[in-house]
């Protein structure tokens, strides 16, 4: 087991490294210049000059990237070229946003998706399955960005129930902090509950067929007992797997629901990022989210071991 | 029918199941009737396809409905018609009164819970007793079955555990609660040689300690040859032929049975190729409308084509289904 | 009480001397007083200094207002003004080094007189100083590397936290030296990019006021009894930018005949994207002076649209169809604008290519001369000098048309130094007289400011340079 | 004689067992109904629109829908009817062609990487991991923004942006089917690599790559949508449905019709996709029947 | 049975396979498939490799084949090493060298026809073309007993004995010399089984082909084949002509290996000495012996020194420190119980009719 996780985090570090490079070079890739950008209005030549000097943006590119890379090896991210704070100091105060928004979102996608899907599988074919499916799929087709406007114009302009958007800490106000989540995780939330109702459908619909399951109702288990206990068992380690890489995926999906409802979290610091040329940040944010996803993969792959007493031992 | 020295456990009469979708009137299982009698052992053999799995799962009420559906009989079990049960009556019963092991000891047990929580489980489900004392009951029941170091092997998963292993705490499982009738389908076919003999003798032993009846599904004419007291061959969903081990193996009537016994290579000196059945059993579609054996017949004819022949009982206890036995009689003319 | 703030975006670094963005200059309003301030029809008045005078062209001396005091409890005096300014003229990354090139030195003169000595008369530097320039910082808390995170000034409101991309919360100044006009304990700055879900949140009741409604929303918003919708014309322009010099590109007819661009000029119809695109608040502009400014001339008002007029413009160019490249940042208004340019064009013989860029990557383009004609904004300065010469004297560093004229240079240097205004207009106007004709730019329509409020809020007087002040601001109880 | 009953018998009637197996699945139809419905409109356009989808007319901006204007009117006073089914050309096109770019470059990666292991497959898949690491979003703006914003910039994005599912999924494919006994039967009977490949893996590789497609096309023509939605995607004055909704949603309260009918549609469309997905994937799964 | 002529055209020479191991990320364990295997398959002989699951008979047939590489040893065709070809002359030699595989449903591509899978040796071996590939094609069907008619079909329209034809059909279409049947029947149902291996002998007599037969049924391998190997973890412990070995059999296991055949018929059921235990995994192989963990007649020996194998007479080969003393103790030869008279006499009767079926149907065919 052990063995196990140390192969794949070994296995993740040139994933990172490549990561490292294709962050670099993406960025490198946007057009513009970022000293114009953060010029100002003015374009001060002197000020450009300085800049360049200041955030060596003439060096060759490799030049930069082994500065800048090295710098992250001894945990440094650097200063966001906008606003100058440091960039550790910007991820950590956006993370837990989205993480909440995440989390939220997760809680949304998992108490609607298992249950139907446990539900639709064990009444396959009928047409609770059916209602169950269409459901999912149109939450699936749902474009995200249109559905978030749709709420905010409904449920806060026109019924004003909900805040539109922002984002109000918990410390500060719980019920004000759930109350301006909740429309955005369900955003987020439906086209995970989505996928996550087919997968458990599917996953449930494998399980039921197997032949340990006609060994449990041989043993006379009444079948509440065989779907809760031995069919959702089984069915778990492959969902619970597919929630992890969900989550990472979640993270990313956070960038346009964050954007629509003006969310301070990592995914509108990096689009924002993004426009306004904030090179540090962008691969800063960048970096962090794709070693947070292939941690969430290691985890998954992890828990996929571990709820599996098949590999537990074995590996 | 058969079986009749003693007062059957189980009665079957005229089962019939139909799969939905099937063209009309064909039925994978078709007037299907047997009996087995207390600690006596009843052989359903056939190849792939003819019904028995299905025929096992009806009496146990796990057969999949849909698509499956019991269209006519009765299984008569201690008093008991099984098909009008209700289902939380028959759940009762599963695991209880009778019991079932599967043919594929790999995938049969769960491998999210270790053997003893799956022995247990099934203890307690059936019976007012305390944990330690279900627990106590599982050991018991891993020694009978002659695992080594049950207690050990109690806290193990199935993976950890070989093929034959686990049928043997399938075994366990099924015979915890004692139940007094064991249905075994194919217990052995995914097992090597020499762990399906020892299967095979270990079921029969606990067998004999309890008295149980069993039905044991096989297509394996050795192991009938070992275990079985009664004998039923079924041929695409019907039985061709039934009756004691002793006189299906050394009169068989149909030529099925005749067939199938011709097809397997012996074990002393070579005698020449082997005699086959040819062609292969028709899909459901195919099905003829006479009798289902006489596509592959060689003794059929106009008559077979267009009417079954039913099951004659052509000496006390010994029936077959076809319109020509004893062959020497009809057919021994021409050679 | 609180009052929230719908911002357009996200300000940047919280340190006047380094900021460069407009909503950076709008929460400075409230957080750091200058020297002097403007009034809404563009005139100098008091703010930290009480009064201020041209020793001669090149001193200009100002008398601080006693007593003032600093976020931090720094008394505000004549020494601080020298730190600050100094501060602005030599800090490596300082951006206000070019509005006061002209400041020689600073001198204390004493604890509430300093004079600051030019190099050259300096017309623009009263407006400069009314502007992040003219901002004074605690010069104590200036030492410390992150000012720009948590600044010191001694505007009305001192800084509490900014929670980036989230909000920046200022409170009330207690010893404010004017402290009794303003009625806030706290002000929240909230930056919502998206316009729609911005005047969402206006509605929904979590924000008080807003700055910059889409102009698609202006109908609603007049139509709703529950907000109050102030709009102003502002001292900034919308144009586009024709490539005249710069590079391969300007050697287009476009580029090259200044007929064609008058053509262009008489094709479009500014009256039409006002309504359409503007909603009625877009003014059509025909010079860059706002009709705020005394620069302002009647006589080079926004032309009226004459296809024919275009066509025989053409004509007489030699040419029949033109084509050329319109590129655009990406956004709504700005689309609907190049659209409807678009179409207005093709009608008197242009076949104009829409290329909407994203922001960053059409600064640079435009630098490189890499367009044919850019739609371009500009926020406004109150001096004349700032909407005018950088644009279109040959070393403009915002000129990327890279126009040159040598009259042109010689009239706008000369008005930079001139501090009579009569004098300073007919330099002025004589400068456009051959903008006018040459027109390296043609001005579309005047930057607005349309804010929105919560009826709830009294006492708002927009500004044309787009400031919120919140001096005498309350809510209606 | 009666009895000369041929082994032909014992076999079931030939007929596509796939393609049945799709018409009897409802849904599926109904999802191929609505893909088709679009691609017709799509292609059909130029016939159909009664309004030149481009040109402004200011006397009828932002006119709700009526007996003229069915859809009505967007901010320039285009007929958004109009707008839509030349949009539907833009959004297919967006959605099949970024796929097919996917699909082209990341079929052979995951051949390759998938068929002989090793280095080349570690640095594929490293790389692949990689990808996948970035945010697809910010994968594709990066790309777009580089490329320059157009629609068929966006579709390279967003097709290089998907890539590496579909190497992921053709080098899993591919492990798989390498196991395989007929795989092996023909290198038995000598066969070359090449032919293996061409003959063995990549026809088996197909269908779950159709079926994967088939469900990327839907959210490919999310994603130009997004794209569109940033400024990124098909450019104006020319309408694809995303940068309709763009425009639109500024409009929300206004002009509600602006945003309603581009948003019913993509998600018409892909609901379509998804359900033709679905359909495939049974029927092309040989465990299905 | 054929004549056996003496020359070897296969050969394997202390073959070794190994899994696993190796590489930083690759598997700790290592699996000893196939260990120190020698042996000489002679032209025209049905040989027989038997044993239980796992103890390398597959992967000693692919070795036999290069269809993976060994770890160790030398595979040697009609007297030369085939490790030294190069791809090319490899290639060119699989046209005599066939496999036939265990499960009919994943052996054939299930997304060619029938006459594409069947036409690929011919077509890759340049063997036909055109309408001569069409009628070889044809041929090739009706020798394995299916309809030329059934070239344009898919397998998964065919039942698994017709499918296990197709793969004959497809083995014999490079006009092999050398068949290697990796459980050809196993998965098939009794009376297809016989079908297929009928099928099997008429065709090794009609182009004179050798075959290696993998099987576990010793029924089936004492009917088809001419010598057996016995193969325990990775290792042959047994070589035999398959009547002694049946008659005679020397190692313990393979004495326990025919004790545990359920015999077909009820006349004299018995309780019998069975082996115990399971077959230990073959990443830890046991040391010494690897037969000693079940044997019954195991010494302390056993556990601690390998056994060679050694010459046992008639060309007999066996790999136990005591094969002497256990020849005659206990386990007694396989005696196959008489049929009864009343079967005998349906047998022939079948027989004679079954065979009359076969002409009324299919004149051509013998
Ligand atoms: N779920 C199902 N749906 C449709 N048909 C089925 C289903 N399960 C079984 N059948 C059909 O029922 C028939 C009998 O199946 P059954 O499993 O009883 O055969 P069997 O005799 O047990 O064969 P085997 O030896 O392969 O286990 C077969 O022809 C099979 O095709
Ligand atoms: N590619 C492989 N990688 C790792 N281990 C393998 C591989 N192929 C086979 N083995 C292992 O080698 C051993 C011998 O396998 P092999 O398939 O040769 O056995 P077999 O005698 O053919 O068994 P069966 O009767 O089950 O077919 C087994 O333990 C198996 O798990
Ligand atoms: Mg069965
Ligand atoms: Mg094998």
């Amino acid at each position: 087991m052990l063995r196990y996780i140390a192969k794949r985090i070994l296995i993740a570090i040139p994933t990172i490294l490549i990561v490292s490079v294709l962050v670099f070079t993406l960025q490198q890739l946007l057009p513009g210049d970022p000293v114009l950008t953060l010029a100002g209005e003015e374009r001060d030549p002197q000020v450009l000059a300085f800049l360049r000097e200041k955030y060596r943006l003439d060096d060759p590119i490799p030049v930069q990237y082994f500065a800048w890379f090295s710098q992250v090896l001894q945990g440094n991210l650097g200063i966001s070229l906008r606003t100058d704070i440091p960039v550790l100091t910007l991820i950590l105060s956006k993370l837990p946003v989205t993480i909440e928004l995440a989390i939220f979102a997760m809680i949304i996608a998992l108490a609607i998706g298992i249950p139907t899907g446990i539900i639709s599988a064990v009444r396959k074919g009928t047409s609770v399955d059916y209602a169950a499916n269409v459901v999912a799929l149109s939450g699936l087709s749902i474009p995200n960005f249109w559905l978030g406007i749709l709420l905010i114009m409904l449920i806060s302009v026109r019924w004003k129930l909900l805040p539109a958007s922002g984002f109000v800490p918990p410390t500060e106000d719980l019920w004000l902090n759930i109350k301006t989540m909740l429309m955005p995780a369900f955003v987020l939330g439906t086209g995970l509950a989505a996928s996550l109702m087919r997968h458990t459908r599917s996953a449930m619909i494998g399980v039921m067929r197997s032949d340990y399951i006609r060994t449990a109702r041989a043993k006379g288990l009444l079948s509440h007992v065989v779907i809760m206990k031995h069919a959702l068992r089984n069915a778990l380690v492959p969902i619970i797997t597919l929630s992890t890489l969900l989550f990472g995926e979640l993270l990313a999906g956070a960038v346009l629901t964050e954007q629509i409802f003006t969310i301070p979290g990592f995914g509108k610091l990096v689009v924002d990022a993004v426009f306004n040329r904030d090179y540090a940040v962008v691969q800063g944010v960048v970096l962090c989210t794709a070693v947070g996803f292939i941690l969430m993969n290691l985890l998954a792959d992890v828990l996929y071991v571990l709820a599996n007493p098949r590999l537990r031992h074995s590996r | 029918m058969a079986a009749q020295r003693q007062s059957p456990l189980l009665q079957v009469e005229n089962l019939s199941i139909r799969f939905d979708g099937a063209p009309l009137g064909i039925n994978v299982v078709d007037n299907v009737s047997f009996s087995v009698a207390k600690g006596k052992t009843l052989c359903i053999v056939g190849e792939s396809g003819c019904g028995k799995s299905v025929t096992a799962l009806s009496l146990m009420g796990l057969l999949p409905t849909p698509p499956a559906r019991i269209v006519g009989g009765t299984a008569n079990f201690g008093g008991r018609d099984l098909f009008s049960l209700s289902e939380r009556e028959r759940a009762d019963m599963r695991g209880n009164q009778t019991a079932m092991i599967f043919q594929e000891p790999m995938t049969s047990l769960n491998p999210a819970f270790t053997v003893g929580d799956q022995i247990i489980e099934g203890i307690l489900r059936h019976r007012r007793i305390s944990k330690a004392e279900a627990k106590e009951r599982a050991l018991e029941m891993l020694r009978r079955v002659r695992i080594p170091a049950p207690e050990k092997r109690m806290r193990a998963y199935p993976h950890e555990m070989s093929g034959g292993m686990r049928q043997r705490i399938m075994i366990a499982m099924a015979l915890a609660n004692e139940p007094q009738l064991l249905i075994a389908d194919e217990p052995t076919t995914a097992l090597d040689v020499t762990i399906q003999a020892q299967i095979i003798s270990l079921i029969r032993r606990l067998q004999d300690e309890s008295g149980m009846a069993m039905i044991l599904i096989t297509h394996d004419l050795g192991v009938v040859a070992e275990v079985a007291d009664e004998v039923v061959v079924m041929y695409a969903g019907r039985i061709v032929e039934a009756g004691s081990v002793d006189a299906i193996f050394e009169d068989p009537q149909h030529p099925y049975t005749i067939g199938l016994m011709g097809s397997v290579p012996s074990l002393g000196r070579r005698q020449g190729r082997l005699a086959t059945i040819r062609g292969t059993v028709p899909s459901a579609e195919m099905m003829p409308k006479g009798c289902r054996f006489m596509p592959r017949c060689p003794f059929a004819d106009e008559r077979c084509v267009n009417d079954a022949p039913p099951l004659a009982e052509l000496e006390p206890g010994h029936w077959a289904r076809c319109w020509y036995a004893p062959l020497e009689l009809h057919r021994g003319g021409i050679v | 009480q609180t009052l929230r703030i719908g911002l357009n975006e996200d300000p940047d670094v919280l340190d006047p001397h380094r900021a460069r963005t407009f909503v950076g200059r709008i929460v400075f309003t409230s957080l750091c007083d200058k020297l002097i301030d403007i009034t809404p029809d563009l005139k100098f008045v008091p703010q930290l200094a009480t009064e201020w005078s041209w020793t001669d062209p090149k001193t200009l001396t100002f008398k601080l207002r006693s007593g003032v005091k600093f976020h931090d409890g720094e008394p505000l005096n004549a020494a601080a003004v020298k730190a600050n300014i100094d501060r602005a003229r030599t800090l490596p990354d300082s951006l206000r080094k070019s509005e006061i090139s002209s400041v020689e030195s600073v001198e204390v003169v004493d604890d509430t007189t300093v004079a600051l000595k030019l190099s050259r008369p300096d017309a623009t530097l009263l407006s400069q100083l009314s502007d992040r320039a003219g901002m004074l910082m605690s010069p104590k808390a200036l030492a410390s590397a992150d000012f720009g995170q948590k600044p010191v000034c001694s505007g009305p409101y001192k800084f509490v936290e900014r929670v980036q991309n989230d909000r920046i919360v200022l409170e009330r100044f207690k010893d404010y030296w004017d402290a009794k006009n303003y009625n806030f304990e706290k002000v929240i700055f909230q930056p919502i990019p998206d316009t729609t879900v911005r005047l969402a949140n206006l509605k929904a009741g979590n924000l008080d006021m807003l700055e910059r409604l889409a102009p698609s929303d202006v109908a609603s918003v007049k139509a709703d009894s529950s907000l109050i919708f102030a709009p102003v014309s502002g001292i900034g322009y919308q144009g586009l930018t024709i490539n005249t010099n710069n590079g391969d590109r300007s050697k287009s007819p476009l580029g090259q005949d200044k007929r064609i661009r008058q053509a262009l000029e008489y094709a479009i119809d500014r009256d039409v994207i006002n309504e359409v695109v503007g909603a009625g608040i877009f003014p059509p502009a025909g010079q860059p002076f706002p009709q705020a400014s005394p620069y302002n001339d009647k006589k080079f008002a926004a032309k009226k649209r004459d296809v024919e007029k275009a066509k025989k413009l053409l004509k007489e160019a030699g040419v029949e169809r033109v084509k050329f490249d319109l590129t655009f940042g990406t956004g709504t208004t700005a689309q609907q604008t190049a659209e409807i340019i678009q179409a207005m064009a093709a009608e008197a013989g242009f076949d104009i290519s829409l290329r909407p860029t994203e922001f960053a990557a059409m600064q640079k383009e435009a630098q490189a001369g890499n367009f044919d004609v850019n739609v371009i904004g500009w926020s406004g300065r109150v001096d004349p000098d700032g909407n005018i010469h950088p644009f279109v004297t040959c070393k403009g560093g915002l000129n990327d048309g890279r126009y040159c004229n040598q009259e042109v240079d010689r009239l706008l240097n000369e008005a930079r130094i001139t501090n009579d205004d009569a004098k300073r207009k007919e330099l002025y106007d004589a400068a456009q007289t051959i903008l006018q004709d040459e027109l390296p730019i043609i001005y579309t329509y005047y930057q607005p400011w349309p804010f929105v409020l919560a009826k709830k809020v009294q006492g708002f007087q927009p500004y044309p340079d787009g400031m919120i002040r919140l001096k005498g601001m309350k809510f209606s109880s | 004689m009666t009895l000369a009953i041929t082994e032909d018998m014992a076999l079931p009637k030939k007929r596509s067992r796939i393609l049945t197996k799709f018409l009897k699945h409802r849904s599926a139809l109904l999802g191929a109904g609505i893909v088709l419905f679009f691609v017709l409109i799509a292609i059909a356009a130029p016939l159909l629109a009664p309004f030149d989808p481009v040109k402004p007319s200011f006397s009828t901006i932002r006119k709700p829908p009526s007996a003229l204007f069915w859809f009505g009117t967007d901010e320039l006073g285009r007929d958004v009817f109009s707008r839509m089914l030349w949009g539907a050309r833009a959004s297919l096109s967006a959605g099949v062609i970024s796929v097919s770019i996917a699909v082209f470059l990341g079929v052979p990666f995951g051949l390759v990487s998938g068929y002989f292991g090793g280095w080349i497959d570690a640095v594929i898949s490293r790389s692949t991991e990689a990808m996948l690491a970035i945010p697809f979003l910010i994968f594709a703006i990066a790309l777009a923004a580089f490329l320059g914003p157009s629609l068929s910039n966006a579709m390279i994005a967003i097709g290089l942006s998907a890539m590496p599912i579909f190497i992921r999924l053709t080098r899993g494919q591919v492990l798989s089917i390498k196991a395989e006994d007929y795989v092996e039967g023909a290198r038995a009977i000598g066969l070359p690599d090449f032919w293996i490949i061409v003959r063995y893996i990549l026809p088996n590789v197909v269908p779950p790559i159709l079926v994967q497609a088939t469900l990327t096309i839907a959210s490919a023509i999310i994603a130009e949508a997004s794209l569109s939605f940033l400024g990124l995607g098909q450019q104006p004055p020319n309408p694809s449905w995303g940068s309709m909704l763009n425009t639109a949603k500024n409009f929300m309260d206004q002009a509600p019709w602006m945003s309603f009918f581009p948003g019913i549609a993509i998600f018409l469309i892909v609901l379509g996709f998804n359900l033709l997905g679905d359909g495939l994937r049974d029927a092309l799964d040989p465990r299905e029947n | 049975m054929t004549a056996v002529a003496p020359d070897p055209i296969l050969e394997g020479i202390d073959l070794v396979k190994r899994f696993g191991g190796g590489g930083l990320l690759a598997s700790p364990t290592i699996v000893h498939a196939v260990d120190s295997v020698s042996l000489s398959i002679r032209r025209g002989e049905t040989f027989a490799i038997v044993g239980e699951s796992g103890c390398g008979k597959s992967t000693l047939g692919r070795l036999l084949l290069r269809l993976i590489e060994p770890t160790a040893g030398d595979i040697r065709y009609e007297g030369r090493s085939i490790l030294s070809l190069d791809p090319k002359e490899m290639r060119q030699l699989r046209r005599e060298l066939q496999i036939i595989f265990q499960d009919p449903f994943a052996s054939l591509n299930p997304r060619m026809t029938v006459g594409d899978i069947i036409g690929e040796p011919i077509w890759l071996h340049g063997l036909a073309k055109g309408s001569e590939r069409r009628e070889r094609i044809a041929e090739l069907l009706r020798t394995v007993g299916l309809l030329p008619a059934h070239v344009d079909r898919y397998p998964h329209e065919f039942s698994g004995g017709q499918r296990q034809r197709i793969g004959v059909a497809r083995a014999l279409a490079g006009e092999p010399k050398l068949i290697i049947g990796d459980e050809p029947v196993s998965a098939l149902d009794v009376s297809i089984q016989a079908q297929i291996i009928n099928l099997l002998e008429d065709l090794k007599e009609r182009f004179g082909l050798t075959l290696v037969i993998i099987a576990h049924d010793l029924a089936v391998i004492r009917h088809m084949s001419d010598r057996v190997a016995v193969m325990y973890l990775g290792e042959i412990v047994e070589f035999s002509t398959t009547d002694e070995l049946f008659d005679n059999p020397l190692h313990p296991y393979t004495q326990a290996l025919l004790t545990a055949i359920p015999v077909p018929s009820p006349v004299n059921r018995s309780p019998k000495p069975l082996l115990q235990g399971d077959v230990p995994s073959p990443t830890a192989p046991p040391s010494g012996c690897r037969f000693h963990t079940r044997c019954p007649h195991a010494r302390p020996i056993c556990k601690e020194q390998h056994p060679s194998l050694e010459t046992a007479g008639d060309g007999r080969k066996v790999a136990c420190h005591f094969w002497r003393e256990i020849q005659n103790a206990g386990a007694s030869a396989l005696s196959a119980s008489p049929q009864s008279a009343a079967l005998a006499k349906r047998m022939a009767l079948y027989t004679s009719w079954r065979e009359r079926q076969d002409q009324v149907t299919n004149p051509s065919r013998k």
